[in-house]
């Protein structure tokens, strides 16, 4: 199977790489067509909850949650495999990352941007946000430091903002070369500004190669940290189906999940729509393919391991939410979960779905509504079957409004995404140049070595 | 003795005694009356104190409390309204009531929305084709007069609720001014029955009864806990009867074929096949076999097996009452308004009754109630015979000229009355109203009325649960609507158009009460204290209690001429029984406007703003019922269509629909909630009374498809704690109360 | 004795290698192949170390400073603040309750880190920088190539030496 | 400064309720309910609406489980699956338990509800901004949150019925969490009235507007480390103790003749409120 070529010519690379930011298919403008039009959906949805209330979401008491933590919880997980592909790989000089983890740390940047959103629309009184951060104030009033949701908020925090970095240290080469050939114009303006001066001395590239190295190691830890302070949002807690040791491995494994699986999807997007054919390879695909298929068995165990504690132990309530998730009324939803998230990976093990991109994308898209569903399924059985039988409700729909929404939140993600890859590089020009020098290197040993043997 | 020189001169001509004291309501007084402290004209000037203006006993930001008379039900529980700022804001009990002892239902507290319910009437209405158009009062009053005028005293109907008080005097002196006897009292939900048994078998209506007093409570169908006659005091001494006098807790078994409050609350429900509670108290006396004589005669026939065929009460069940109203002494049995709403009603009562005699109870928990020395404001207490009479009445077109008054016939008469076309038989019907219900919509003249927050009056409660007490009731903030007025003072008005010359003394209500008041202030119980203070210390108080002798009780059982009838065959048209239920907090539905009452679950089924059909789950499974299901219950009458609620504490041959929502006007919060099932029952009466036999409608239940949602507060585990350890309970065996605190 | 700056573009690495090699041995005078060399390349070549010798790396040390003083600064604002917010005071919890400021420390301490380092990064590699007047965008493409700062006297050398070696380009300052 | 503040008083920002001997001086309000006499009749609940400005939601917000009542009446049969509940109904008036260690304290992110000197769990309206996590990790599910601006809402409160709202208790506007606050408003009322007078406030002199209502008494109130107070005898009485969460009579197997006991206990809220058993004949 083809892979990246040898022999390309790396000012080759750089033309390639650059028409992505000139004339993509027509496909990525009706993509961002779509995209803006849902987003549209989901603002017409908030600005009508927040002058009306939240009532209209069809939330309630016992149900104070719904989808919109849901689709917070989604979100973030969806962040983690940028990450993932970017940082550890990078550790392990697994060089097939360099075409691809460009628009991957994008991806975590923004779904992260996206999760922000829903912390917004979901909480009461959106105009009295900023109570919930640590700024100092004449009358000494602080936000809560005790509660998992501030957590929450400096673990994104620095999660996003670390990203942010991480993705733009890792472009300042690129945009030196988009500034080098771009013509005159207000990008040339941009790329030269952020690109910083950059004129790849060894000066820069000794610190760059240590600066890139050291925050990816700090990106690992707090990758799973932030996971697993959103499943502390729920373990911490005393409601049953929450109350959970092994939530936050969990919900890492969940979160890498839900990421690899996207990162299958905007693969095949991106590859068609900027015609990256030569850089995005099968071959990597199918590493990606494996990858997820290997963290998809782990979630399996994750998954199977949280139930069997639960019907093991002795706590009755939460046994009745388990029984209730698998029989009552949520129990489509719940199946269907196990059905996307456990099963369907299961076309990943066969070699010939590995690189078959219809299959790959349908599956990955499945994929993805297996891990909503399961973050879904995580909120509303523990609230509607709760510990205090008087309040269980198995009624609770959400309302348009709540559909629209997190309808709207894809548009948003969307959008931005889309608007990055047209202005940024979304691959990696100089790393796949060094991809390429070091293979024909370890071709030209092996060549010599050859000759030895003769 | 009175000096009538100078009535004379105050009243400015010469009239005799005898009228003076009719017009004041002390004729036939049954204490003499004082003649000293004389009485001034000037009084009648006073005006009502506005709190709005701020006087120097209302500091802003405090709270201030008076005491008044609760106007929701007739129990006349005496509150304390906590006023702020001018503003009514909370009423609670009146600590020195002995009828309530400073505690509210949630029906009375409800009634600071009647005062600021938004759907009050705030002008004279006058019928003008399909709607009414705003008149002045005066051009009200003239009308009244002009359609009086040349109509004879029994062409004129006057329909009104239960009246007590000055307020009873006055009506009575315009009725009599204006030559008409009719006036009928009507209470759709008046313990009618029981007051006729209780006359056969303890010779008087409502005799006193001390559950207080009682070690064991076997209540027929009596909701003393919800809506029975006075529920507030019942309740309390509901308190005293569960602690014991000696830490042996009371015990309480409730008869009925559909579960009260009261039933809820008991050691042992029993349900019984409706109407046969009589027969069951029959079996217990025989179990007992304590009874001698014409009883003993009476009960032979009722041997356990029997009875137990009959009500569906297993015989071990009865063995263990009789075994345990033996042991436990005294004991108190309540024949209730469940009981009484059948043809052989007042059999069935007296049946009960018989019981406590057997027993030994007459004199011990069952006590001789104070005599009224009033007559004239002694309450006269509404019944459904009265309807029936000025039903029959106007349907034959007997009635010129119609007065209606703080009832609603239109939507509580039995649909087999057609009560409202009869009523449009009426020439001129006038209504005073405090909202536009369905009878006022009929009216051709709506008068508006004063809230009872905003009113002075006098009000005489029919059980009189702690001593013979005038209740006073005075305003508690300034009038909301100017056009509002007293009914007092219409009646005033009206009487002196009549009898201008007796009257004129007299401005308006307050100045006719002042002076009717201080008048007597002797016989209640102020003889030489000066009348400002007398006067002020009363409306302080909001009570006169007044030293009163008690009336005498018969304690010779009335077993002669009691019959039961024998299990009647079930009608294949209409095989269930229905029962009209009755919950405390919306009674009759006079006050279905009031949103706190509409949103406050029922106890039992802890449904809101809505109607429900009962039915026992086993009935439903053989119907293919299931919760939420849309039911018709059509009775011979007319056809009800609501959702179905699966209740076991209901007999599975009977099912049962709350009154008092389903109201077509009224209000906001009332109007298209619900369904109401006085629309459907039968015109059928107590055999003895002529009494409305509202449990005797039977129906036929049919499912219509249509399903809903209940709109209720317990959750998708219904009533059940899914082993969660939350509401937990013993058995007397295993506590010690006299222990506790 | 003014200096003056000499830029050279080629093809492939060995070229380059070849180049720095000489310049090396060959000791020109008011030339220090130690100080006045900059290597330019597309991508980041390990083995520029190698020919260039070892330079000293610094942006570790901020990144050790960053991540603990983040850590420190974390864990003293949040007790300090929940020490001096006794309304925050939570039924079942002491006011300063150390588990849960140690997960926002963890944070801070990450935070820290990572924005220090980016710090020291930029200071380090002495960006964001002036661009030097002798530049060729082929740097970013594919072409290497080697930046020299010399007196006067060496430009001839220097520039034989490139020449020697095919030099695609040679970029000179204009002397003053 | 705060570090110095910290450091200097260390061992007093560690120390954490109830476990502490005498956690609350003069003040800790306490409830306890004797579901036998009990009722269910919701006078309590009514009083509730009436005295803390709560709005009636209407018909088609409660079917969507939008109700406000603060407290409000559980009805509960008995699960021996028989045809007739011919031992009647429990009732069981549930409002907040106002628990020493609450629940959803902790996890408020803006510290819009603490606890108290006095042991309340209080509720600030005006720091809340809606994020119901003390509503999700409230195992009682008594809180309530205002889903809909009510106050402006001509429905719930016509301009009439607007003014029989009570002035001494705010009126919650839309995105705010709200629940029973043992009526503060009275207490702190009360307070101030004894501290003029140098003194704490006596048994009897304040009430909540449950306990003021409820016709066969069956919630008192008070002050529970006040020796004379009824709710101190009656904890007493029951041996129960607000710093267990195991209490006298769940030592004994086969049971004791104690009838108080406490919602969830096993749960470690410590709730604030004791409730007393239903009791039930025996004989017949």
């Amino acid at each position: 199977m083809k892979d990246i070529r040898e022999d390309i010519a790396w000012a080759k690379i750089n033309q390639d790489v650059m028409k992505s930011l000139e004339n993509p298919r027509r496909l990525y403008w009706v993509i961002l067509f779509v995209a803006i039009c849902a987003f549209g959906v989901g603002v017409a949805c908030e600005i009508y909850q927040y002058r009306t209330g939240m009532g209209v979401a069809n939330l309630n008491n016992p149900q104070v949650w719904g989808l919109y933590i849901a689709t917070f919880i989604f979100w973030i997980g969806m962040s983690h495999s940028g990450t993932l592909l970017s940082a550890i790989l990078h550790l392990m000089h697994a060089d097939w990352r360099k075409p691809i983890y460009r628009f991957a740390e994008a991806m975590t940047t923004f779904s992260l941007m996206t999760a922000g959103l829903f912390v917004m629309v979901h909480i009461g009184r959106l105009w009295q946000f900023y109570y919930s951060l640590p700024y100092p104030n004449e009358r000494g009033i602080w936000p809560n430091f005790q509660s998992p949701l501030l957590w929450d908020a400096m673990a994104i925090f620095t999660y996003l903002s670390s990203s942010i970095l991480f993705l733009f240290v890792g472009m300042i080469p690129d945009l030196a070369i988009a500034r080098d050939n771009m013509a005159d114009g207000w990008r040339k303006k941009l790329y030269t500004l952020l690109a910083l001066g950059w004129e790849g001395t060894d000066r820069q590239w000794r610190n760059f190669r240590v600066t890139y190295l050291t925050i990816a190691c700090f990106l690992i830890p707090l990758a799973v940290s932030v996971h697993s302070i959103v499943a502390s949002d729920f373990a911490m807690s005393q409601a049953p189906g929450w109350h959970v040791t092994s939530f936050p491995p969990y919900f890492v494994a969940g979160a890498l999940y839900s990421g690899c699986a996207a990162i299958i999807t905007l693969f095949i997007i991106l590859r068609y729509t900027f015609r990256f054919e030569e850089y995005m390879t099968k071959s990597i695909l199918k590493k990606i393919v494996r990858l997820t298929f290997a963290i998809a068995m782990i979630w399996t165990y994750l998954n199977a391991v949280e139930f069997a504690a639960v019907w093991y132990s002795h706590d009755e309530a939460s046994k009745a939410v388990l029984i209730e998730k698998a029989t009552g009324t949520y129990a489509p939803f719940w199946w269907g979960m196990i059905f996307c998230g456990s099963v369907v990976p299961l076309v990943f093990a066969f070699e010939r779905f590995q690189t078959n991109i219809p299959v790959l994308f349908a599956t990955s898209l499945l994929l993805n509504l297996g891990m909503w569903l399961e973050r879904w399924m995580i909120i509303a059985p523990t609230f509607s079957h709760g510990i205090y039988p008087w309040t269980w409700d198995h009624d609770q729909w959400p309302s348009m409004v709540q559909w629209g929404m997190v309808f709207g939140s894809f548009g948003w993600f969307t959008l931005l995404f889309m608007i990055f890859c047209k202005v940024f590089p979304s691959v990696s020009m100089y790393e796949v140049k060094e991809m390429v020098y070091h293979r024909t290197l370890h071709l030209k040993k092996s060549e010599t070595a050859e000759q030895g043997a003769h | 003795m009175i000096d009538s020189g100078s009535i004379k001169q105050l009243a400015g001509h010469p009239i005799d005694r005898r009228d003076f004291l009719k017009v004041l309501g002390w004729s036939g007084a049954a204490v003499a009356l004082s003649g000293c402290g004389n009485t001034s004209v000037e009084d009648g000037k006073e005006t009502v104190v506005s709190y709005v203006e701020a006087n120097d006993y209302m500091i802003p930001g405090v709270g201030v409390y008076y005491n008044s008379t609760c106007a929701q039900c007739d129990a006349g529980c005496s509150i304390n309204g906590r006023v702020r700022e001018g503003r009514v804001l909370k009423l609670e009990g009146n600590p020195d009531s002995g009828i309530n002892k400073g505690k509210m239902c949630g029906l009375g507290q409800a009634g600071v929305q009647d005062h600021y319910n938004p759907d009050r009437v705030r002008e004279p209405l006058l019928r003008n084709g399909a709607k009414g158009e705003t008149i002045t009062w005066e051009k009200a009053y003239a009308l009244i007069a002009e359609k009086l005028n040349g109509v004879k005293g029994e062409e004129i109907a006057f329909l009104s609720g239960g009246v007590s008080g000055h307020l009873k005097v006055l009506l009575g002196n315009y009725l009599d001014s204006i030559g008409s006897k009719n006036h009928f009292v009507y209470e759709a939900l008046s313990p009618a029955g029981v007051r006729a048994a209780n006359l056969k078998s303890y010779g008087v209506a409502l005799p006193r009864y001390r559950l207080d007093k009682a070690k064991v409570v076997l209540s027929f169908g009596a909701d003393f806990l919800g809506s029975w006659i006075s529920p507030m005091h019942f309740s309390q001494q509901y308190a005293q009867f569960r602690k014991g006098a000696d830490g042996q807790r009371g015990v309480l078994i409730q008869v009925e074929s559909k579960m009260s409050l009261t039933g809820a609350n008991a050691d042992r429900w029993l349900v019984v096949k409706p109407g046969t509670e009589g027969v069951l108290a029959l079996g217990i006396i025989h179990a007992l076999g304590t009874a001698s004589g014409e009883i003993a005669e009476l009960v032979k026939a009722y041997d356990r097996v029997t009875v137990s065929k009959a009500t569906g009460v297993s015989v071990s069940q009865i063995d263990k009452i009789a075994a345990l109203l033996k042991l436990r002494s005294p004991s108190l049995v309540l024949a209730g308004s469940a009981v009484e709403g059948y043809a052989h009603g007042a059999q069935n009562a007296i049946a009960i009754n018989l019981l406590n005699h057997v027993l030994g109870n007459v004199g011990k928990t069952i006590e001789a109630p104070v005599a009224v020395p009033f007559p004239q404001l002694a309450p006269s207490v509404g019944n459904t015979a009265s309807l029936k009479a000025l039903n029959d009445g106007l349907a034959a077109g007997r009635y010129k000229v119609m007065f209606s008054y703080a009832t609603n016939p239109v939507f509580t008469a039995p649909g087999a009355f057609k009560f409202k076309d009869s009523m449009a038989k009426a020439g001129f019907k006038v209504a005073f109203a405090h909202y536009l219900d369905e009878t006022a919509l009929q009216a051709d003249l709506v008068l508006p009325l004063d809230s009872a927050l905003e009113d002075w009056g006098t009000q005489i409660p029919e059980y009189l649960a702690d001593g013979m007490q005038l209740n006073i009731q005075q305003p508690l903030m300034e009038k909301l609507h100017a056009n509002t007025r007293s009914m007092g003072d219409i009646l005033l008005a009206l009487v002196k158009q009549r009898r201008v010359e007796d009257y004129k003394g007299f401005e308006d209500y307050y100045a006719y009460l002042r002076s009717s008041l201080l008048q007597n202030k002797g016989a209640l119980g102020a003889g030489g204290s000066d009348d400002d203070n007398f006067w002020n210390e009363a409306l302080t108080k909001g009570i006169l209690k007044i030293a009163s002798s008690a009336a005498m009780l018969s304690d010779r059982a009335a077993a002669s001429g009691l019959q039961l009838p024998k299990a009647e065959e079930v009608d294949a048209k209409f095989p269930m029984h229905f029962i009209p239920g009755v919950t405390a907090s919306m009674r009759d539905g006079r006050h279905a406007n009031q949103p706190w009452l509409q949103e406050s679950p029922d106890p039992l089924t802890t449904i809101v703003w809505d109607s429900w059909v009962e039915i026992h789950p086993k009935k439903a499974f053989e119907l293919g019922i299931a919760e939420g299901d849309i039911v018709e219950v059509t009775s011979k009458t007319g056809s009800i269509k609501a959702q179905a609620y699966l209740f076991s504490g209901i007999h599975p041959e009977a099912v049962s629909v709350p009154l008092g929502r389903g109201h077509e006007a009224l209000g906001r919060y009332a109007k298209g909630f619900g369904v109401n099932p006085f629309g459907i029952l039968d015109a059928v009466y107590d055999k003895e009374t002529g009494e409305l036999a509202m449990h005797e409608t039977r129906v036929s239940i049919k499912k219509t498809g249509a399903r809903v949602l209940i709109v209720k507060d317990e959750g998708a585990a219904g009533g059940l704690q899914m082993g969660r350890k939350i509401a937990v309970s013993k058995t007397t065996d295993q506590v010690d109360l006299s222990e506790e605190v | 004795m003014s200096k003056r700056h000499l830029l050279a573009m080629y093809a492939n690495f060995e070229e380059a290698e070849a180049v720095v090699k000489e310049l090396r041995s060959a000791n020109i005078s008011g030339f220090n192949a130690g100080d006045d060399m900059i290597v330019k390349s597309p991508i980041e070549h390990p083995e520029v170390e190698e020919f260039l010798g070892e330079k000293p790396v610094y942006v570790q040390w901020f990144t050790l400073v960053g991540s603990i003083m983040g850590g420190l600064l974390g864990f003293f604002l949040i007790s300090g603040a929940q020490a001096n917010f006794y309304t925050q005071m939570k039924g079942g919890k002491p006011i300063v309750p150390l588990p849960p400021n140690f997960v926002l420390t963890y944070e801070m301490f990450i935070l820290g880190g990572v924005f220090i380092t980016i710090l020291g990064f930029l200071i380090c590699a002495g960006l964001p920088a002036k661009r030097s007047s002798l530049y060729s965008t082929k740097v970013s493409e594919d072409h290497i190539a080697i930046l020299v700062e010399v007196e006067e006297a060496a430009v001839g050398a220097i520039k034989a030496i490139f020449v020697k070696h095919k030099a695609l380009e040679i970029q000179e300052e204009a002397g003053k | 400064m705060s570090v110095s503040n910290l450091l200097e008083n260390w061992s007093q920002f560690r120390h954490a309720h109830p476990v502490d001997d005498k956690p609350h001086d003069p003040y800790k309000w306490a409830m306890s309910i004797d579901l036998d006499a009990c009722t269910g009749c919701n006078a309590c609940s009514i009083a509730c609406y009436a005295e803390n400005n709560i709005p009636v939601v209407g018909k088609e917000r409660f079917q969507h489980g939008q109700q406000m009542h603060w407290m409000r009446i559980e009805r509960y049969w008995d699960e021996d699956g028989r045809d007739f509940p011919d031992q009647g109904a429990q009732f069981l008036p549930m409002m907040c338990q106002q628990c020493e260690a609450a629940p959803c304290e902790t996890v408020c992110p803006v510290a819009a509800t603490n606890h108290t000197a006095d042991g309340l769990n209080s509720q600030i309206y005006n720091r809340c901004v809606g994020s119901r996590y003390c509503s999700a990790n409230c195992p009682f599910k008594v809180r309530y949150f205002n889903w809909y601006d009510y106050p402006t809402d001509e429905a719930v409160w016509p301009a009439e019925m607007r003014q029989q709202l009570n002035p001494d208790v705010s009126v919650r506007s839309k995105g705010v969490m709200e629940k029973c606050t043992f009526c503060v408003q009275r207490l702190s009322a009360a307070k101030s009235v004894a501290k003029s007078e140098g003194r704490i406030v006596r048994e009897g002199e304040v009430q909540t507007a449950c306990q003021q209502s409820c016709p066969t008494g069956a919630i008192s109130f008070g002050n529970l480390v006040d020796p004379e107070s009824r709710v101190h005898k009656q904890w007493q009485a029951q041996r129960v103790e607000l710093d267990k969460d195991k209490q006298a009579k769940d030592e004994h197997e086969e049971g004791t003749d104690l009838r108080g006991y406490r919602i969830l206990e096993e749960l470690r809220p410590y709730p604030s409120v004791m409730y007393l058993e239903r009791v039930r004949e025996s004989a017949v």
